[in-house]
């Protein structure tokens, strides 16, 4: 990657202070925080007007409840796009999960399941990352084509719903501590193991340098290609998180679980929402939280007003769309053309 | 068929049914779903869902008792009002009627709040049912209060939606599952609250007052299969279209089928997957017809590429043979235009009815039967005329019982 | 000054990396297939049954080659596949109220609608600095929410044998319309990259900043390719429509097909590289490999797994070939880049 | 210290190194000479421990090392300075100079200790204007090469620092930092292999010159007792006498073709210019001075927002490079990849480019020959990628480019950065052919020689302002007194 060129083209972009562009209102973690209780303050007012209530503990809940799965998936696909990936093979990872998961649970104990399913979820996300470091296949291509892999097995030996998970487990998925579902609790625990592995760990700091310049990084000892590999591990670990919490909640296994609720896209959008640049090597975990939260507060004012469920796909494609228009702006054109550059160089190399 | 949405590829949508299950068909499902041997034994064995004859493949969803039940309750006369097939039951006995008096509103079901957890309206089945429904309650004034969630086809939201509408104020709770074994424990935990009414797919739990019906999939793949057999001489070729490997309800209806094809000794040469979608159904049947030159028979496991498969024999430039389809407009449309043979079993949409009028017994105590238990029409030459209806849109369904209801057909989108 | 010895032959190498790289591949796997489907099935190559594969495989062409127009400026555009079934949708829909419109005048105002797409695609992408991907994406759920929302779950219409006629009929009896059609696009897509267009657009994709101080209208070019990937998704619709009628989903998961076929020709995610011939080729290996897996009568199941392994497998082979000569050229490249 | 015996090394089979030996001693500094390909940067990236040599060794400090990663290298105390920066600029200063060796307390980076490390280096080197925490992209490209410094010191206790073109990037003033900041790590007794193409600072630093031709060693002159020309013979074997073309007389400089009054933006005040047919006019100042903004606001690039501005009498103050382009203005930018070309494209498309573009006059590809022709470009015919060419024929590409739009102002920002001594010379005598056939040139350097060997007249810059104009054959003093008479920020306008 060349130096910051000495005297910028295009840009007439003040120059920054020194450690400026962090804890600022235009950084996108703090931003999409305050979008989504911003949204939370304008639903409540909304529904109230509409009659209905808004502020109640089972609506908590509800957003809270629904926010895990997507949740633990977005965390873990922000680890693979901060290092310049992509993974398209969560979805149909989820469902083999949730199988997994369940069939087990029916024959042995939860504890041979747990750790079943995430040597299933750590055997495709290695098998992603070599495909992708090895084989040099674009991440988008490498992942879909697991995706289909996957797809093909479920469908080949699944016939519904299966297995059966213990009502032990299962309190996973229902009980709450207070107005707090325990599955919350699952989520920020993932979170933030995440969190400290990006930002306080060595491989966190490589899957920065990584996604930001894997040119740079590697000239600087990077072991570039071993960094990739770790964060698909790590995000289909994740995903194998989601489909324990998805087969407690919904007490089997469902071989539909991840694909009808798209958590493929989904969860790159929340991490795009949560100002994580798609080119990697900026943003993190944190916003990523923040952009799911924004995704299920909307969904829930959505029930509240019983709005036609057409019409929300029109509202989050234009949310989506919004969100990262506003996190372009600041950049400016030079950072834009920076991160072109990178994703070109992405897809040269993948 | 109508009920599926399925995806072919990655980041589309479902993937499935969301489907019908008489109760008894739900038992059949804890039977081969989560019945150890035959699943693991798939596991094993990646051919096994494929559409090989062999016996030990039928047996994994095939249940004797279960298809001759059905077979029984197609010939069994319905109880109830003539001409109104949605408020007619089969056989209720078998299920025992449900004493709904604890339930009953004292002052009268003036008023009343019903609330209805939907799967979701991903599919044209779901549409006309949906909208059925609401005509139905339009007609009852005294329900004040008529709450929808759309769950998208997503169990997970599903088991929220039932949570919340068993924290407000409904006075009896209507539930389309997503899915038969998923939804189970949140459909349970509502049960201790409010009188809950289970309607197209089943639960596995009885904790609901009543369970409403069609009579299932045997019977519907039966029937179409049988016209075949009538149709078509011995040994005679019959490609079969079906949706999607490995969905239960799917199954049964294939299974009933393939048992009918064999004691005919009919020569079943393509056994296929459309994923729902036209084209590859067209392409599928056309590439059939260029193998096997001559393609005597038809059979469809659903409605949704019926007309693609016709189609298909028109372009070739083939006479079209004996097909069966669903009571979906488009088929019925060709059907009369091309005058063909054909058979239309339905999977009536006018079961979404139901569940508004059970609420209503249920909540002025009057008794409804454990299993509510629909007829299942057929559309034959014989009876097209009631089924098909001029001026509707192409993803109607025939038997939707909704002729008279208000609003109709506009709201239906017919003119 | 004279060229040295490094930058000649790595010259060499990379011409063949180029052709081995991007082109090759592709026309290796269709040749496979097709001898494959050969075998598989005798008849496959009489004129009728061949002009249908194709007629079949138009669809997908088209989009490949909408497709590889954004590609190759540097973007993706994921919204086709919605565009499709929304074309599809809204067309019938359009019937429902003007049942006698003339068919002409309908797949005109597709088109024109799938351009529209296209454009504001494009203004997102080139304006507001967003993602193509992200717009993209967006733009797939806006599309998707709008036309059911707006048809309340299923259209209303039925299509007209006039309309449809266009995907599904023949051209003097033989001659499917729908291959005309592929011809066409694929001759005005060749043509379209020769001209000036196209240069700039490849160069576009290979060098913004550079393409921008070069005086091309960097935004407009770029919105135009969006608008090219619409209009064909467009037309893409009209073909689908007309061969198998009405259908809620009709184009689902076709813009992942797009991209991987367009992959599959060797055009490089990122941009400015690759030929919108080896593109469209991918799409007919695509469908020539579904038209195998299909007459093989692989499991229905099963089918999605081999097609997961056969485009990683055509992808990395191309890949693996391409980057090791980039590896290598890379080297002596950078050494002149310092000196 | 160090000797690197016989290396050799080939790519494809094709050998680029022949056996070529070095040495080092501690505290020298011994810089790197030669052409295009000659191997130079080969060889240091051999060095280096980012390709593995064929044959030769490798000897530090008496151990034969084999390095197959840059880690190695490192580790073994051997840093690299690539002329392209290696950092990201998103991450802090401290993240940068740590990264890939990220100091480890229990489990997690030790971010304190890694700040306090990098603030003693930063110290060591008295460079006070950088704090650990500073975003790299905050920072001037100066600033980001002490980073760079800074990382390969971090990086072991490095004995030998190698540095590719240190000053490419550098304006003037920061060279002499650098200059400072070399002689301070070489008193500390590390050795310095220092690759450049500019001479003066060859002899300015270094002990010993080893010159390299065609992957072959020509010579290692000891720099006290040789010069300039002995230097340059032994590089191309050419004399240094035709180095700049001769100059114009007057009768040769016609109307004005290119003219402002009182133009100026946000980096530019009250420039007043003319820029007149068969003129080479040169522009001379820091870095920061305005130099390059002046050049792209001339082309619209940076728009002038004040002022007045007339091209071939015409007014037209160009809001954007399209503009500028179609009233005849031309501009060779400063980054020949990053803005010059289009690198995975043809020479012909490349040459093509701006025609097609503005005049959509692609179509008569057949003149691009003859411009190639004129520009003589040496390559394996007009479909070769640009990217394989060498620097050299690259800037002739762009050149050919601009001719084929056939503007009547040429605008060149460093025309001949990257370029080695035989092509500058002929980028030199084609610029010298461009003013006689009619066309107003103006060359912005930062190579003050290059700038008083090329120009008719010096403008010189300082703090967005025209500070004075000298007369052809100005010395570098004059120059510099009046680029310097203003107090011009060092860090200038860095972006």
């Amino acid at each position: 990657m060349t130096a910051v060129r000495t005297e910028a083209p295009v840009s007439a972009a003040p120059r920054r202070l020194p450690g400026a562009g962090r804890l600022k209102v235009t950084d996108p973690v703090v931003g999409v925080w305050l979008a989504a209780a911003a949204v939370t303050l304008i639903g409540w007012i909304v529904v109230t007007i509409d009659g209905g209530q808004f502020m109640t503990q089972s609506n908590f809940t509800g957003i809270l409840q629904n926010s895990v799965a997507l949740g633990l998936v977005a965390v873990g696909q922000s680890a693979v796009i901060l290092t310049g990936s992509l993974d398209l093979s969560v979805a149909y990872l989820i469902s083999l999960g949730t199988l997994v998961a369940a069939e087990t649970m029916e024959g042995g104990s939860v504890v041979t399941a747990v750790l079943a399913v995430l040597a299933l979820s750590a055997a495709v996300g290695l098998a992603n990352g070599l495909i992708v470091t090895g084989l040099k296949v674009n991440a988008f291509i490498a992942t879909l084509g697991m995706a289909f892999i996957l797809r093909g097995y479920i469908e080949d030996n699944y016939t519904g719903p299966a297995g059966d998970v213990p009502a032990s487990f299962q309190r996973l998925g229902y009980d709450r501590i207070g107005f707090i579902p325990i599955s919350v609790f699952l989520l920020i625990a993932v979170a933030a193991v995440l969190w400290l592995i990006t930002k306080r760990t060595r491989l966190g700091h490589h899957m920065y340098a990584t996604g930001g310049d894997e040119h740079a990084a590697r000239l600087s000892g990077v072991r570039t290609r071993r960094t990739v590999i770790y964060a698909h591990v790590l995000c289909a670990l994740c995903v194998g998180a989601a489909a324990l919490f998805l087969a407690s909640r919904l007490g089997a296994g469902a071989p539909w679980a991840g694909t009808e609720a798209r958590y493929d896209l989904d969860s790159i959008a929340a991490v795009v929402l949560g100002g994580t640049a798609l080119a990697g090597g900026r943003g993190g975990v944190a916003g990523t939280l923040g952009g799911v939260l924004l995704l299920s507060v909307l969904d829930s004012i959505f029930n509240q007003l019983s709005v036609d469920p057409f019409f929300k796909n029109v509202v989050r494609g234009v949310v989506i769309i919004a969100a990262v228009a506003l996190y372009a702006r600041p950049f400016r054109r030079r950072a834009k053309a920076r991160d072109e550059a990178r994703a070109k160089e992405k897809g040269a190399l993948a | 068929m109508s009920r599926t949405r399925r995806t072919t590829r990655p980041g589309a949508r479902n993937r499935r049914l969301a489907a019908p299950a008489a109760a008894l068909l739900a038992a059949a499902l804890l039977a081969s779903c989560s019945s150890d041997a035959p699943k693991d034994d798939l596991a094993d064995d990646p051919a096994a869902s494929e559409q090989a004859e062999d016996g030990d493949k039928r047996s994994e969803f095939f249940d004797q008792a279960d298809y001759d039940r059905q077979l029984e309750l197609t010939k069994a006369t319905p109880e109830g009002p003539e001409g109104k097939p949605w408020e007619q039951m089969l056989d209720p006995a078998s299920g025992g009627m449900v004493d709904t008096s604890e339930y009953a509103m004292e002052g009268g079901v003036e008023g009343a709040k019903l609330c209805f957890s939907n799967a979701g309206v991903f599919n044209p089945w779901r549409q006309v049912g949906l909208k059925t429904m609401k005509a139905e309650v339009a007609q009852h004034d005294e329900i004040a209060d008529f709450t929808v969630l759309d769950a998208q086809g997503k169990d997970d939201k599903q088991i929220s939606d039932i949570q919340e509408l068993s924290g407000q104020d409904c006075d009896a709770l209507i539930v389309s599952p997503n899915t038969t074994a998923t939804l189970t424990p949140a459909v349970e935990e509502a049960c201790g609250k409010i009188p809950v009414i289970v309607f197209d797919r089943g639960v596995e739990t009885d904790c609901a007052v009543t369970f409403i019906s069609p009579i299932g999939g045997y019977a519907y793949g039966a029937a179409a299969a049988d016209f075949l057999v009538d149709e078509v001489d011995k040994g005679g070729k019959i490609v079969a279209l079906r949706i999607s490997p490995g969905v239960d309800v799917l199954e049964t209806r294939w299974s009933a089928a393939e048992i009918a094809f064999e004691k005919a000794g009919l020569d079943v040469v393509e056994v296929k997957f459309t994923d729902g979608d036209p084209s590859k159904a067209k392409s599928i049947v056309s590439d059939a017809i260029a193998r096997h030159g001559r393609i005597d028979g038809v059979w469809m496991d659903s409605g949704a590429t019926s007309v693609a498969a016709v189609e298909a024999f028109e372009d070739a430039g083939e006479d079209i043979p004996p097909i069966t389809g669903e009571d979906q407009q488009d088929f019925l449309q060709a059907w009369k235009d091309k005058d063909l043979t054909a058979i239309a079993p339905a999977y009536p949409t006018f079961q979404w009815r139901t569940p508004v009028i059970a609420a209503l017994k249920i909540l002025k105590g009057e008794e409804v039967p454990k299993e509510w238990t629909l007829p299942q029409p057929v559309v034959t030459e014989e009876n097209f005329d009631e089924y098909y209806k001029e001026g509707m849109p192409p993803l109607h369904y025939g038997a939707c019982g909704c002729e008279e209801l208000p609003g109709y057909p506009g709201d239906w989108g017919g003119e | 000054m004279t060229t040295t010895t490094p930058s000649a032959t790595t010259t060499v190498f990379a011409g063949v990396g180029r052709r081995l790289g991007t082109g090759a591949p592709v026309y290796v796997l269709l040749a496979v297939l097709l001898a494959a489907l050969a075998i598989t099935d005798p008849g496959f190559y009489e004129p009728d049954s061949f002009l249908a594969f194709i007629k079949r495989a138009a669809p997908l062409v088209i989009l490949a080659a909408g497709q590889y127009m954004v590609i190759v400026s540097g973007g993706f555009d994921l919204s086709v596949g919605a565009v499709v079934t929304a074309g599809v949708v809204a067309g019938a829909e359009f019937y429902g109220s003007y049942p006698d419109a003339p068919w002409l005048l309908v797949t005109a105002g597709l088109l024109l609608a799938g351009a529209i797409v296209g454009l504001v695609n494009g203004l997102i992408s080139t304006v507001l600095l967003v993602p193509s991907f992200i717009t993209t994406l967006g733009m797939m759920l806006i599309l998707e929410g709008a036309v059911f929302y707006w048809t309340g779950g299923s259209p209303q219409g039925v299509l007209p044998e006039s309309f449809r006629s266009f995907g599904r009929g023949e051209a003097g009896g033989w001659l499917p319309w729908a291959v005309l059609a592929c011809l066409a696009v694929g001759a005005i897509a060749v043509w379209l990259m020769r001209s000036d267009f196209g240069r700039t657009l490849l160069a576009t994709g290979d060098n913004e900043r550079a393409a921008a101080l070069a005086g091309v209208r960097v935004p407009r070019v770029r919105t135009l390719a969006f608008v090219l990937s619409g209009t064909a998704a467009a037309l893409a619709a009209v073909l689908v429509a007309g061969f198998s009628g009405v259908s809620a989903q009709a184009g689902r998961g076709l813009e992942f097909e797009a991209i991987t076929a367009v992959v599959l020709g060797g055009v490089i995610l990122g941009g400015g590289r690759g030929s919108v011939v080896a593109a469209m080729a991918g799409a007919f290996s695509l469908q020539a490999l579904f038209t195998l897996l299909n007459l093989q009568g692989v499991s229905g199941a099963l089918e999605s797994t081999v097609q997961g392994f056969i485009v990683i497998a055509a992808v990395g082979l191309g890949a693996a070939d391409f980057s090791r000569l980039r590896r290598r050229r890379s080297q002596p490249s950078e050494g002149k880049s310092s000196s | 210290m160090l000797t690197m015996q016989d290396v050799s090394k080939s790519f494809l089979g094709v050998r680029v190194l022949h056996g070529v030996s070095l040495d080092l001693e501690p505290g020298e500094v011994h810089a790197l000479v030669g052409e295009n390909g000659a191997g130079k940067s080969t060889l240091m990236k051999v060095l280096a421990g980012e390709y593995a040599p064929d044959e030769g060794t490798i000897t530090l400090d008496g151990t034969v090392h084999a390095f197959s990663h840059p880690v190695q290298a490192q580790a073994a105390g051997i840093g690299l300075i690539h002329q392209e920066f290696a950092l990201l600029p998103h991450r802090t200063v401290a993240e940068n100079v740590f990264l890939g060796r990220e100091p480890v307390r229990r489990g997690f980076v030790d971010r304190r200790a890694m700040e306090r490390r990098t603030a003693e280096l930063l110290a060591e080197l008295d460079e006070t204007g950088i704090t650990p925490r500073t975003l790299v992209k905050d920072l001037s490209v100066a600033r980001q090469q002490t980073v760079e410094i800074v990382k390969a010191l971090a990086a072991s206790d490095v004995r030998v620092l190698v540095m590719d073109e240190p000053t490419a990037p550098l304006a003037d003033h920061e060279v002499e930092l650098l200059y400072a900041l070399i002689r301070r790590l070489a008193a500390r007794g590390i050795g310095i292999l220092y690759i450049s193409h500019r001479l003066r600072e060859v002899f300015d630093l270094s002990r010993r010159i080893t010159v390299l031709k065609d992957g072959r060693k020509v010579a290692t002159l000891t720099t006290a007792d040789t010069t300039a020309d002995e230097v340059v013979r032994a590089m191309v074997g050419r004399e240094l006498g035709s180095y700049y073309p001769p100059r114009a007389g007057p009768e040769e400089i016609g109307e004005p073709l290119l003219t402002t009054a009182g133009a100026g933006n946000e980096r530019l005040a009250g420039i007043d210019l003319t820029l007149r047919a068969g003129e080479v006019t040169g522009v001379a100042g820091l870095q920061g001075s305005g130099r390059t903004s002046l050049v792209r606001a001339l082309f619209g690039a940076a728009p002038f927002t004040r002022g007045h501005m007339t091209v071939t009498g015409r007014a037209l103050r160009p809001a954007s490079p399209r503009q500028a382009i179609r009233g005849g203005i031309a501009l060779v930018t400063e980054d020949r990849k990053g803005e010059g070309l289009a690198l995975r494209q043809s020479v012909r498309d490349n040459a093509l480019l701006v025609t097609r573009a503005v005049h959509g006059e692609g179509a008569q590809a057949g003149g691009v020959a003859g411009l190639l022709e004129r520009v003589n470009l040496r390559s394996r015919g007009h479909d070769q990628e640009v990217q394989y060419l060498s620097g050299g024929n690259q800037q002739k590409v762009v050149i050919a480019k601009w001719l084929a739009a056939g503007p009547r102002v040429l605008l060149f920002d460093e025309p001949t950065r990257g370029v080695d001594v035989g092509a500058k010379a002929a980028i030199h005598t084609l610029v010298r052919e461009l003013a006689r056939d009619g066309m107003a040139v103006l060359i912005v350097s930062s190579e003050l020689p290059e700038l008083i060997g090329m120009s008719d007249r010096i403008l010189v810059m300082s703090d967005g302002t025209l500070a004075g104009e000298l007369p052809a054959g100005a010395g570098e003093e004059d120059i510099m007194r009046l680029a310097t008479a203003s107090d011009a920020t060092p860090e200038g306008s860095a972006a």
